[in-house]
């Protein structure tokens, strides 16, 4: 039995084989050029077929015009029909002929149409291209060729991903390959246990897209189904332990957001003692500096584009912690020793800085691109974590190290402690008081500012950006304990873990009232916080 | 070296001083008695620059302070022990003696090895915060606090108070020796009348905001000035 | 200009909603310029009173009550979220006065003094739901939206509506989450893994304006691409993709009624026009500022006719009045107080516009009521004399809000 | 020793702040009607032993008991304080944002539940009291002035008219005479030997003579525990006490 | 004979407050409802309606300086009093529109049936009588309070811990309502009120009447915290405000004196919004927002903590400031109002009312010049006004 089956598995890879030996041969334009304009069809349907024609032609540059149509650079003139490669060049669009190559008359934009593609046809364009350039000389061609039949699991390519599979040197490449023979071996009607091969191999892959193919298995009667129904249960039980990591891994993440937004404000608050309700605008300022930094490098310098965001790291701290120093200068230093009117007062700041940047800016949200090393993702085990994400912790961490330096380490944050415990004696000591206000002021602002740099990779850049920061901001500082920067880290980290933890049972509403209800409790058996300062120096 | 002419000085509508003059002489101790709410604290105030007068001047090396903020009089050598000690209550003892460093010339930023002779219990503290210590301990971290800015006038309000028997006598001698060998002038505001005997080169007594004696440490026995300190 | 026509314009233009309904002021003032350079209407200029409500749905009562009472205007056009609509309608209702709302809603309310010219669910969701189903092949449907009404009252409706096509409850996911949540992370991972079940997976997202921009930014960094998951969204216009860099995203769609890209006369013009009035050439269009326009031109047209300001003869006037809609068709005042649109689905292009990849064949009627939920099954609005009535139930042939 | 018949009874009482022992194995006896001076170094641990006694300070170890009965370390503050306790801090607290005279009418003994402030009426006899202690602080004339405008040496008193007011069972008096002229010390110490013929009293202090004026028996405290007690001259002539305490 | 009483033990300021209250909780509705339109001195029924809310800020104003200004609780979540205080007159009138709704359920609400809920969930028993409602409009709110306050009063959480957990507990109040689960309407909350005990809500008379109602709730919370205030009680809790552990060394149980207050505040609170939702005709989620809070702290501020009028002041003034901005400048009204704060921050320290206290104390100073005597900077006995010095936070 199993050679029969053998012998017709072999049969069929030689019929599979035909039409590609026969694309093999070169076609002349003329008989292509029908299903090239066939492409512009007046439905997506008859498009999609018209691609998979193209793609089995073997016409040589069959590639390029799928290409093209998938990233809609191909156009149908008005008058005559008939379709062409466009790129926009002022009023007009520099055409090329798709077949053979060649530059033609400009046709005028009104002339012409783009040839629209929807996501299926961007699928069926991709799955045709992987055939196609399986066998690129370009490694990063031939991976994406590979993806695209791993999604399609198109069963007649499996005699070209043989081909491809025994040619391929790149290891990686060739695993990702055999995973997308594998996908299509479960697609076609192979034998039982080529196809248990076909799902051991997948599930060696990546779990969550095993599942995806192993599943519609699951169901099946016989040993097939059974090997999957195994496999699933394997590939689940793993996907147990990684959700718990995936829990702390994302934590972790929402609890360094969490810290970026609010160790500005452990300085403003937590040790100048300031309710400093404009917090939130310093944060917005920062993105905003973020989002005119990369304004003025695309424009004059493109090649710092990827390096936009760096640059505005210091710009933006120049902005608001100088913007901070202002308000200092001229608000809050009249209002110390009466704190609770530095509330009233930022909050007046804050109405003002929200409607000056809608007055400068607009009320909408602007746009901030990431730069490619803060876009994408990537796998360890089953987690995905993002760059951005990754950066963001990094980054939080590494601002809470430098802060903490400053404040413990240096001359500056020995005085800035000095002077918020007691302005007058400080002074008496010889320390500048204005100056260490300021300084400290400007610096927490400054950090606020930062932060709305890493927020604009993630968030929301609007005038409102900083009110949905600045509750959770005095939560994570009171919660860790004023006056405590590792109260902070620690608080804004627990808060986000707390919070992944409880999502995924209670939903993201009622976990996040959950986490609020556990505060208001935590709180009563630690009235001063996580890292509540202790003994008599408190009441002196 | 430091001289009040004439200085008034106001809490909102009440008068705390009025028209005081007084003269600190280098290399000298003064001491300046009175009952509770007489004005000593004030002037204190006024001298360090906590407080502003209402009309008067003091110079300090023959310049007027004028309106100084209290920072620049700490470098220009004024340090202060203040009543009630305010030390900085969350920093470490090691913390709130650098934090004097801010007055002291560069190359002085270190604690004069005299503050550890005089207090020991704070060699021994030095990690500990300040607001933990007890009553006289902070006392003492005040007035060491005080010596780290290496002052040429030491300003101290009521310092022997809370402060155990030994240590007032060690106080007393290294407030001497400091006048003796750096040439220290120190200004005292005093309710102990027997320390201030045995110290003061020159005493002045207040009541009701205004000076009422002058004189030198033995006048101090003279029973007509002696009823400026009854009740 | 002594004698002028008051037109309100109620939209808050600071506090969270001034995002999105600042530009639709601006339409409205945009609207009314364009009006007086035809000569105003009954040859009377029209002067536009703007009052900014904060978004504070109190303030807008407030605010509605100052335009009517004392600034006498002949109709206020605005309103955004369905909180601040409902905390006016009594105030309409009571003063007499019209009401102009641009947005879409969850429906499930038909008021004599409201013009409702943003989409009812059927007019936007049902539609979407089906180009998924039928051209993408969709098996598998993830519900996600704001914890507020319109997304719970729509998912129901969809709920319902996929239900009865066959679709069983393990495949539809439904998650809510806060008003302006910003950490996806584990909201997009579990819509991959519920995506990894072997059938086509797409997500129908009610997901309001702030949170938009986070979960987009997470899912085009955890790399779901419209190919494999797409995601439909009804509050995601050209003006949220704004401040979006949209290269990822390519491919995911929107449903509306009206997309800036349109191919049409009516919207080239249109869109010029802003341009010019706004001085700005990359200013965005987007369907509210489409249902400002059709309902400003309705309620113009509707004064017209009637031949005064007056509101009862205006109500009487408007039903039926028919003006030309930006898509090169027209919409029509139905007798429920709502309008006839097109349904369009358009993808996200890299340009942060949007391309048309479907449009429904003919005009779809407002349902005011929906014909899914139970409660409101049996319900029909019509404000057209002698009924008058926006909730007669058809069972039982009473008109349920008036009689007991 | 026996708890009963005692006034105040700390027995084997130890305190630590992050390893630090403040108090350490700490007994002490007061009988009722005693007057007891407390004397020691700085950072003997006098503050923290009062700090034990009024519930502010709970001990590691030990036990406090007044009246021979009550566990002290069982209650807290406002408990102990309605037990009869009063005490007088190191560092002047009073309410700053209140007159003289209300300082001393929220001290005055009485009941403390809320309802009965809500609809209290000022007595002939409290008001009397009222102005009878402020005579006796020399406040009389700034009765109306609110407390924060005090110095800090009218804030001691105001204190001490605080404590009389509350008219406690035991008096904890921390350094009552700091910032006192030599002429008020004696004064105070009057007082004081007034108060003890009706009730017991712990004062703390630094200032010698004042001790001797008090004539009472001293104990003095090393380390967190006693280290001589007696009359003042057995102690002041104990070699130790001159060594760690009086110096030469 | 209560005026009697009255005039002997309220002061003078009060006295006057209570009496302009009353005044215009007469005058307002009868220059609304018999002066003819076209008199200059008719007032609008959109004024009344308008003076009604503000009133209702008021009050939630006076409540809150209770706690703050005079025991130093500084509450940001007494919004949510405010709104359940809301939602228990909401459900009220919610009932009462009975079978009028647009699906002529007899006994759901409209949201109810088209959220397809069968019968009425247990909490919406009983709300269909009024004087059942108005238990709730005080027990909803106080209850709460005292569990809130019994908790976080025991543990001593005090400062900025507290206020920032009132903070979280109107934020988590805020994201329940929202939902539609819970019942209340989601985001678009209650709405579409027919009518209150009987009468239709959107007359004029009603209207009239509504508001004479919260002046004299209004009133009477002027007078209930000024007896409060004058009592020993008040001394008490500003004591507590100032040296909370002092006090306890006196014996004073001071978790209780703060339950009290704070209890009761809730309960004010809890009125005022009662008397709030039939004026504005809605009660949603958004009362609860965090914000609201921080701003009813501002009225507050403005006018005066520690006062018992400058509540009153500050939120009417701030609330108007609001309304006329909004219309005179609807684009730059942000500037206006942020600017007023923060001038008011650095020239009025101690509010709008503070002028007057400050001239007061200057008048004090000429005179006492004159004596050539040092007089006390503040002469003060009957309580009027205790200035506050503040809470040290985060030392
Ligand atoms: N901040 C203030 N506001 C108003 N009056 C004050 C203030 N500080 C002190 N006073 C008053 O000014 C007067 C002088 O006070 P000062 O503190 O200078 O007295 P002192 O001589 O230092 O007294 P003591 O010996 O008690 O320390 C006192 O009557 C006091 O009540
Ligand atoms: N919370 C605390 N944390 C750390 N150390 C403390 C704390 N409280 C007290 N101490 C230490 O305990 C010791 C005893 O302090 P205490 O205040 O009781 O001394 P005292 O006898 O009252 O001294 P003084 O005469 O100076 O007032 C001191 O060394 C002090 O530094
Ligand atoms: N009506 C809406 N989108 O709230
Ligand atoms: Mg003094
Ligand atoms: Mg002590």
């Amino acid at each position: 039995m199993s050679l029969s089956r053998f012998l017709t598995i072999i049969a069929m890879l030689g019929l599979c084989l035909l039409p590609a030996a026969a694309g093999a041969q070169a076609v002349d334009d003329a008989k292509l050029k029908p299903l090239v304009e066939a492409l512009a069809g007046d439905n997506f349907d008859d498009t999609s077929k018209a691609v998979s024609e193209l793609a089995k032609s073997g016409a040589p540059r069959a590639a390029v015009i799928l290409n093209a149509l998938s990233a809609g650079d191909l156009y149908v003139s008005k008058t005559d029909k008939s379709v062409f490669l466009g790129v926009r060049d002022g009023s007009d669009y520099a055409a090329t002929d798709p077949l053979s190559g060649a530059k033609l008359a400009p046709v005028p934009r009104s002339a012409a149409e783009k040839i629209k593609v929807n996501n299926r046809l961007r699928r069926d364009i991709a799955a045709a291209i992987g055939g196609l350039t399986l066998m690129s000389t370009d490694a990063t061609e031939r991976r994406s060729a590979a993806e695209a039949i791993l999604k399609n699991r198109d069963p007649e390519s499996i005699p070209l991903l043989d081909q491809a599979i025994s040619a391929e040197k790149d290891a990686g490449i060739k695993m990702l390959m055999q995973r997308a023979k594998a996908a299509a071996v479960l697609n076609s009607s192979a034998a039982d246990d080529v196809k248990i091969a076909a799902i051991a191999e997948i599930k060696s892959g990546n779990g969550r897209e095993a599942l995806g193919l192993l599943t519609p298995l699951a169901g099946i009667q016989g040993p097939v189904g059974e090997a999957a129904g195994a496999a699933i249960s394997s590939i689940n039980s793993e996907l147990e332990i990684w959700n718990g990591i995936q829990n702390i891994v994302y934590g972790l993440s929402l609890g360094s957001v969490l810290l970026l937004a609010a160790i500005g404000l452990a300085i403003t608050f937590g040790v100048m003692g300031v309710i400093n309700m404009a917090h939130g605008e310093m944060v917005m300022i920062g993105a905003y500096t973020t989002f005119v930094v990369q304004q003025i490098v695309h424009a004059s310098m493109p090649a710092l584009s990827e390096y936009s965001l760096l640059i505005a790291l210091p710009v933006a701290f120049l902005v608001s912690g100088g913007i901070g120093v202002v308000i200092e200068r001229g608000i809050i230093r009249f209002l110390y020793g009466r704190p609770l009117e530095t509330l009233l007062a930022t909050w007046g700041i804050s109405l003002v800085l929200q409607q000056a940047t809608r007055s400068w800016f607009g009320a909408s949200n602007v746009q901030v691109s990431s730069p490619s090393w803060m876009s994408g993702s990537f796998d360890v085990g089953m987690l995905t974590l993002t760059w951005s994400r990754l950066w963001i912790i990094v980054f939080a961490l590494s601002v809470f190290a430098v802060l903490q330096l400053v404040l413990k380490k240096t001359m500056l944050g020995l005085r800035m402690r000095a002077v918020t415990q007691n302005r007058r004696m400080a002074s008496s000591m010889g320390i500048r008081t204005p100056w260490v206000d300021a300084l400290t002021f400007g610096l927490g602002s400054g950090i606020a500012g930062i932060a709305g740099v890493a927020l604009s990779q993630i968030d929301n850049v609007s005038p409102n950006l900083g009110q949905g920061y600045i509750i959770d901001s005095f939560m994570v500082v009171v919660f860790g304990g004023v006056g405590n920067l590792w109260g902070t880290l620690v608080g804004a980290m627990s808060l986000g873990i707390a919070n992944k933890f409880l999502e995924p049972f209670a939903g993201a509403v009622l976990g996040k009232i959950l986490v609020l209800v556990l505060i208001i409790l935590f709180i009563q058996k630690r009235p001063r916080g996580l890292f509540a300062l202790k003994g008599r120096a408190i009441e002196a | 070296m430091l001289t009040v002419e004439n200085a008034s000085l106001h809490y909102g509508a009440a008068q705390a001083l009025r028209g005081i003059s007084l003269e600190v002489k280098p290399k000298s101790i003064t001491c300046v008695l009175g009952r509770n709410g007489v004005g000593k604290t004030s002037m204190l105030r006024a001298i360090v620059g906590q407080h502003p007068l209402s009309s008067g001047t003091i110079s300090f090396d023959g310049s007027p302070l004028g309106k100084k903020p209290p920072y620049d009089r700490a470098r220009a050598g004024i340090a202060f022990v203040p009543q009630g000690r305010e030390i900085f209550p969350l920093l470490t003892v090691r913390e709130n003696l650098a934090t004097g460093f801010a007055a002291a010339k560069r190359g002085n930023r270190n604690v004069p090895p005299e503050v550890f002779e005089l207090f020991p219990v704070l060699k021994t503290m030095l990690g500990r915060r300040g607001g933990d210590l007890s009553g006289g301990q902070q006392q003492q971290l005040a007035i060491g606090r005080a010596l780290v800015t290496r002052p040429r006038l030491l300003v101290l309000d009521e310092p022997t108070e809370g402060i155990q028997p030994s240590i007032i006598k060690d106080i007393g001698r290294a407030i001497r020796f400091l006048r003796d060998q750096t040439g220290l002038a120190i200004l005292l505001v005093e309710q102990y009348l027997d320390f201030c005997r045995e110290l003061a080169d020159h005493v002045y007594i207040m009541d009701r905001g205004e000076i009422v004696h002058s004189g030198d440490a033995a006048s101090l026995d003279r029973p007509e000035v002696r009823k400026f300190l009854t009740v | 200009a002594e004698d002028t026509i008051k037109v309100g314009i109620l939209h808050s233009l600071s506090g969270t909603m001034a995002i999105s309904e600042t530009t639709l002021k601006d339409t409205m003032l945009f609207l009314i310029d364009e009006q007086n350079k035809k000569g105003g209407v009954l040859g009377k200029k029209l002067e536009a009173v703007v009052v900014d409500p904060a978004s504070d749905w109190p303030l807008f009562a407030e605010k509605a009550r100052q335009l009517i009472e004392q600034d006498k205007v002949a109709a206020v056009f605005g309103c955004w979220t369905s909180s601040s609509r409902k905390s006016v309608l009594p105030v309409f209702e009571e003063l007499n006065s019209l009401l102009f709302y641009p947005v879409q809603y969850e429906g499930e309310e038909s008021s004599r003094n409201v013009f409702y010219t943003g989409a009812a669910p059927n007019q936007q969701a049902i539609p979407a739901v089906d180009y998924l189903a039928s051209q993408e092949g969709v098996q598998r449907w993830v519900l996600a939206g704001t914890d507020y009404v319109y997304p719970q009252t729509t998912n129901k409706i969809l709920k319902a509506y996929l239900n009865a096509k066959g679709v069983k409850d393990e495949d539809i996911m439904i998650n809510y989450t806060p008003f302006g949540h910003s950490d996806w992370q584990t909201i997009v991972s579990d819509i991959k893994k519920f995506g990894s079940a072997g059938k086509k997976t797409a997500v129908v997202s009610t997901i309001n304006g702030d949170a938009n921009v986070p979960f987009y930014k997470e899912l085009a960094n955890q790399g779901i691409k419209a190919e494999d998951i797409p995601v439909v969204a009804f509050s995601v216009g050209e003006e949220e993709l704004a401040g979006l860099d949209t290269k990822p995203l390519v491919g995911h769609l929107a449903a509306w009624n009206y997309f800036e890209s349109v191919d049409s006369d009516a919207n080239a013009e249109f869109i010029k026009k802003w341009h010019a009035y706004i001085k700005n050439d990359k200013r965005v269009t987007n369907d509210p500022m489409e249902a400002t326009f059709i309902g400003f031109n309705m309620w113009v047209k509707a004064v017209e006719a009637a031949g005064t300001t007056k509101s009862d003869a205006v109500i009487d006037s408007i039903v039926g009045v028919s003006v030309p809609n930006l898509s090169g068709g027209s919409a029509t005042m139905m007798p429920n107080h709502h309008i006839t649109k097109p349904v369009l689905i358009g993808e996200v292009q890299d340009d942060g516009q949007f391309d048309i990849v479907y449009r429904t064949p003919g005009l779809v009627v407002g349902d005011e009521w929906s014909d899914y939920l139970p409660g409101s099954k049996d319900l029909i609005s019509d404000w057209r004399k002698p009924m008058s009535c926006g909730n007669f139930n058809v069972v039982s042939g009473k008109c349920g809000g008036v009689t007991n | 020793m026996k708890a009963k018949d005692t006034l105040l009874y700390l027995d084997g009482v130890s305190v630590s702040f992050d390893g630090f022992r403040a108090i350490n194995n700490l007994s002490l006896v007061l009988q009722s009607g005693e007057m007891r001076a407390i004397i020691g170094p700085n950072g003997a641990g006098k503050t923290t032993m009062m700090d034990i006694i009024t519930g502010k300070t709970k001990p590691d170890t030990g036990d406090v008991y007044f009246n021979g009965t009550v566990d002290l370390t069982g209650h807290d503050e406002a408990e102990i304080a309605m037990l009869g306790i009063g005490r007088k801090f190191q560092k002047p607290t009073v309410f700053e944002s209140h007159t003289v005279e209300d300082n001393l009418v929220l001290a005055l003994s009485g009941s403390r539940s809320a309802f009965s402030a809500l609809f209290h009426r000022q007595s002939r006899d409290e008001a009397d009291r009222i102005l009878e202690i402020l005579y006796t602080i020399r406040l009389f004339e700034k009765r109306h002035w609110l407390a924060a405008n005090l110095s800090h040496g009218q804030k001691q008193w105001l204190e001490i008219g605080m404590l009389l007011a509350q008219d406690p069972k035991l008096l904890l008096v921390d350094e009552p005479v700091a910032g006192m002229t030599d002429a008020e010390t004696a004064e105070t110490a009057k007082l004081l030997r007034d108060i003890a013929r009706t009730r017991s009293v712990i004062v703390v202090e630094h200032d010698m003579h004042f001790v001797r004026e008090l004539d009472v028996k001293v104990t003095c405290l090393h380390e967190g525990s006693v280290l001589a007690e007696g009359s003042l001259d057995h102690v002041s002539n104990d070699q130790r006490v001159i060594e760690v305490y009086l110096g030469r | 004979m209560i005026t009697q009483w009255f005039f002997k033990h309220g002061d003078r300021r009060g006295v006057i407050v209570i009496a302009f209250l009353v005044g215009i909780a007469c005058l307002v509705p009868l220059l609304n409802l018999l002066v003819p339109d076209t008199s200059p001195l008719h007032v609008p029924t959109y004024l009344v309606s308008l003076l009604g809310k503000y009133l209702t800020y008021a009050l939630l104003a006076v409540a809150l300086d209770l706690v703050w200004g005079f025991c130093g609780i500084l509450s940001l979540g007494h919004g949510a009093f405010f709104a359940l205080g809301g939602y228990a007159m909401g459900m009220y009138l919610m009932r009462q529109i009975g079978p009028r709704g647009v699906y002529a359920d007899p006994v759901l609400p409209d949201f109810m049936v088209f959220l397809n809920w069968k019968e009425l969930p247990w909490f919406w028993y009983g709300f269909d009588n009024f004087w059942f409602a108005a238990l709730m409009v005080v027990l909803v709110p106080g209850v709460l309070a005292f569990g809130f306050g019994w908790l976080a009063f025991r543990s001593r959480v005090t400062g900025v811990y507290l206020s920032i957990i009132t903070q979280a507990l109107t934020y988590a109040l805020l994201l329940a309502f929202f939902r539609n689960d819970m019942g209340f309407g989601g985001n678009n909350g209650l709405t579409d009120f027919k009518d209150i005990l009987g009468f239709n809500i959107q007359a004029g008379t009603t209207r009239s009447a509504l508001f004479a109602a919260t002046a004299l709730f209004l009133a009477l919370a002027v007078f209930v915290s000024g007896f409060i205030i004058r009592s020993k009680l008040g001394k008490v809790l500003v004591g507590v405000r100032d040296a909370e552990s002092r006090m306890r060394f006196l014996g004073y149980r001071v978790d209780r004196y703060k339950l009290f207050v704070w209890t009761l505040s809730a309960m004010m609170a809890g009125i005022a919004g009662a008397l709030y939702v039939p004026q504005v005709g809605i009660i949603n989620p958004s009362e609860f927002e965090p914000a609201n809070s921080i701003e009813a702290v501002i009225w507050v501020a403005v006018g005066g903590r520690g006062t018992i009028i400058g509540p009153i002041i500050g939120a009417v003034l701030v609330n108007f400031g609001k309304t006329y901005f909004t219309t005179a400048f609807p684009e730059a009204w942000l500037f206006a109002l942020g600017a007023l704060f923060i001038l008011v921050t650095l020239f009025l320290p101690k509010g709008i009312l503070g002028l007057y206290g400050a001239w007061k104390a200057r008048r004090a100073a000429d005179a006492a010049q004159k004596d050539d005597e040092v007089l006390p900077p503040v002469v003060k006995q009957s309580g009027k006004r205790v200035p506050a010095p503040e809470p040290q936070a985060a030392e």
